[in-house]
């Protein structure tokens, strides 16, 4: 074990643990965005069998970077991949044809039914923060199997509710998703630098499921803009091991 | 048949004041020499279209010459902001920016129908977020054999449409490969079309993954080397990542940024000129 | 992820009786080794689909697989008819079969919605044609924005498609080059799948203008060398034109058909007897 | 010149003639099928400057067999191509989006409108002669720039209306291809053994507008099973070179 460790390696470590369970499972693909997620994601192709297949956006099938890419368009991932498309086959053919497991978002607002904003804080019109937009993220949180969220839990960005909607969690709590047709499942995990998240059964609200080794539930509450729950059962969440942050470290100095 | 001419002629004759142009690429192969060819004529008004706005557009943006924007992620890939973007959207600086907001499947659709001759195009989208309230180019439709909800937004087709790409022939065939994003469904959307390439050359080699536009379907083909500095063409260039750092500190200070364009974009004649005034035929990043 | 395994298996396990079925190919890679093993094992009540039935469909509707077909063109390229399909048609020999007639782009839409996940695609087709009246799959639809009247398609999504390529690896990754024809739309938008490859190898070399089919969107891949003839595999092998101007005369007489399928293809085994019964082995073309 | 040539040498050249004219006019793009429309325009390729632009409906973007194609999908073509694309995107971005210059069809039945029958004779649930369809007809017909048709000219062929219209020239008249929402100019010229029918620019009918070599007005009327006219002036065609005759049979020996 190590207790040496950054809380973006805290958070990448969890979600590419489950990753690599989700690929054991059988929902190996994965539709990844720079930053954080594609972090997680390369290191779980590194410590996993079977790993995860990663899409990009960018219409990279099945890429195989040897070192992170900063962009979604790094040359490193069309080189390494199993097949390259145009960004219209992409979104077409492989994300909205229900053909990814996992989605994997961030955003600058997640509520309390896991909708996520990425669009503005304050006013859409008048802005006080224009963010850089929705991107992938829509089509990402409406047609993966599954959606998972990596964000660094604060009491600003845990909000009760978004000032934009970008990305449609469990939109006004059950049901919702099965009204607007959605196919995919919406999101199951919130790995945060606190623990993870995850819905409800049964109000599709975000509760704390997991907490990280020495992290209260004090902490939890106070990171977070609604009146938290938590689930019945609140384990520690596995402590870092030295050939995760290895791995970990190897992969980013590459 | 295109034409195989400067890249200041290109712009001269197909960029017009208040058109609708798209400069696309997806991290890869996008026309910084284009752009910045753009703002050296001085063009204003333009309704700039691109899925992912980036520097180039922080430029365009930051030197005047866009009154409008449609797009679906503006920033600077793994740096974060785009500076004069978001000043012109906060603030109005230097003149107030119109958005048309989509996301990447929408505007992928959206070219696509305009390259297929389309007026609309259909995808699961939107639906539950709060884009279609400000967006107009977005609205449901019914599929008519199953009653299904979707959504569909209207075609994009660029008064011009302006991509950077590896090889052009001398008959003004264009080759390209790696990540080709929208660019294809870019040039065949467009009214007119301008290619800045690596190279010029005698016959294309087949290269795998490749995509080649015949010459019928271009307008312009400009040898500009490096001209998507500081993205890359995949076999010719790597992304200069310093550069698009780099570039947040000089677009952060509206001062900066004026003295950055008029020493470097409005001070050149071209994009050789640019190159050795950034820095970059001695190595350095900018 | 995809099954390697042999063609006898991936058609028993994965074609049914009554199964929605596309063996897709444009002249290029006909994956005529799969039909005559759906012939073999015998499947009754196929609901075949294919832009371009050629020979193999009309082999399978000749032996009585099929009671419906879905298609755009049905003949048998630079020769003439097709023989079996006429007689079931004009009189339903060896039973009735129930035709859905398409254009080739509107059947390349509805492939292409399916692969999207669509359930309809939109074109500019059948406007004051008859095909209208006689398929029911087409419709009229409005722009939502402009009121443009244009046609709308059902989605295509069979239970099976099978299609042949070149090369399968150990993992059951698919690659293939030349005319890809609406293989890669078929495959995306079945249920199951099945492809013939000519070789299965450890890793596959990049190849210009090839499509990758990763094995996690592929049913089963089959080794099957020639499997493909008389239509070619691009780099493997080339067209039997002869084979195809024979199979006019033989297709032309029911008994000399029955007599043709009892003995090369409910006589033989599998493909590699059906070759040697056929005369491939030395050279013959029939 | 030679008077020793069969009819199909006499319809193909003069079509590859009409195809050299539209390239030399600025409008090469050629959607080819296989046969005569095929042999014609590979026969232009060779005989002018500049020569037509083929697009072939497997997808091949600019072909330049060097010998005759059998078939629409014959790897000839797609390996002497600049680019291959697949079939959805032949007909959506190229045909569709109006790339295609002139579209070149053959039927089974043409009407006095110009509109082919390639389905069925008799009725379509109980057909006299079930046709192999209407294959990339339909849409070559409503979106090339102009349509050029080939077909040997006899009563049975030209008939007053089709049994079934499987791709339309002019409709039931004038104005009925924009009140279709056709965007393509529809049916110019039709190549027979007996001549070139064009238009009426009046009535939109097909008329004869040239005669080949020796053959004379009744002919052409015995030929056409609706109440045949003549424009103002009926020219004969040009007498077939030895340029012409050689070039055809060396690309069909080839």
């Amino acid at each position: 074990m190590s207790d040496s460790y950054t809380t973006d390696e805290l958070m990448i470590i969890n979600a590419a643990r489950q990753l690599g369970a989700l690929a054991a499972d059988g929902k190996p693909v994965c539709f990844v965005g720079i930053g954080l997620p594609s972090t997680a994601a390369n290191l779980a192709r590194r410590l996993y069998n079977p790993p995860p297949v990663l899409v990009y956006e960018s219409g990279c099938i099945g890429s195989k970077p040897t070192r992170l890419p900063l962009s979604i368009g790094d040359g490193e991932l069309g080189e390494t991949s199993d097949s390259v498309v145009s960004v219209p086959e992409i979104f077409a053919y492989w994300l909205q044809a229900g053909r990814v497991d996992i989605g994997f978002l961030g955003g600058a607002q997640l509520d309390r039914y896991g909708n996520i904003n990425s669009t503005v804080i304050g006013d859409y019109n008048k802005p006080a923060t224009r963010l850089p937009g929705a991107g992938g993220a829509p089509e990402i949180a409406a047609s993966a199997g599954a959606v998972m969220i990596i964000m660094r839990q604060s009491k600003r960005a845990f909000v009760e509710r978004c000032d934009f909607r970008s990305s449609v969690g469990f939109g006004d709590g059950p049901g919702h998703r099965e009204r607007l047709g959605l196919r995919g499942g919406g999101p199951q995990w919130v790995i945060t630098d606190l623990g993870v998240m995850a819905p409800s059964p049964d109000t599709c609200e975000l509760q704390m499921v997991a907490l990280h080794p020495g992290v209260t539930r004090e902490q939890a509450v106070a990171a977070t803009g609604w009146p938290l729950t938590f689930a019945d059962a609140v384990p520690t969440t596995e402590v870092l091991t030295e050939t995760e942050l290895d791995a970990l470290r190897q992969l980013q100095a590459a | 048949m295109s034409r195989v001419c400067s890249l200041t002629e290109a712009v001269a004759e197909m960029v017009h004041d208040g058109d609708t142009v798209a400069l696309e690429g997806f991290t890869h192969l996008i026309p910084h020499a284009a752009g910045h060819e753009v703002i050296r004529q001085g063009r204003r008004d333009l309704h700039l279209v691109r899925m992912t706005p980036d520097m180039v557009y922080d430029q365009l943006i930051g030197a005047g010459c866009a009154t409008r924007l449609t797009f679906s992620w503006g920033g600077n890939p793994g740096v974060g902001s785009l500076q004069r973007f978001r000043d012109a959207v906060e603030n109005g600086w230097p003149h107030a920016l119109q958005i048309e907001e989509h996301s990447h499947a929408g505007m992928a659709t959206r070219y696509a129908a305009g390259a297929a001759g389309l007026p609309f195009g259909v995808l699961r989208g939107y639906v539950g977020t709060d884009l279609p309230q400000h967006t107009e180019s977005i609205t449901p439709i019914e599929c008519p054999f199953t009653g299904e909800a979707l959504t569909a937004v209207t075609a994009l087709n660029p008064d011009v449409s302006i991509i950077h790409a590896q090889r052009g022939d001398r008959h003004g065939n264009v080759q390209m490969w790696g990540l080709l994003g929208v660019q294809k469904e870019a040039v065949l959307s467009a009214r007119r079309s301008i290619v800045t390439v690596e190279e010029i050359v005698d016959e294309f080699q087949p290269v795998p993954g490749a995509v080649v536009l015949p010459s019928w379907v271009v307008g312009a083909v400009c040898e500009v080397p490096g001209g998507a500095h500081p993205s890359f063409a995949q076999d010719y260039s790597v992304r200069d990542n310093a550069f698009y750092r780099a570039w947040d500190a000089i677009s952060k200070d509206r001062t900066a940024f004026t003295e950055w364009i008029n020493r470097h974009v409005l001070g050149t004649s071209n994009f050789a000129e640019y190159r050795t005034s950034v820095g970059l035929e001695v190595g350095a990043s900018v």
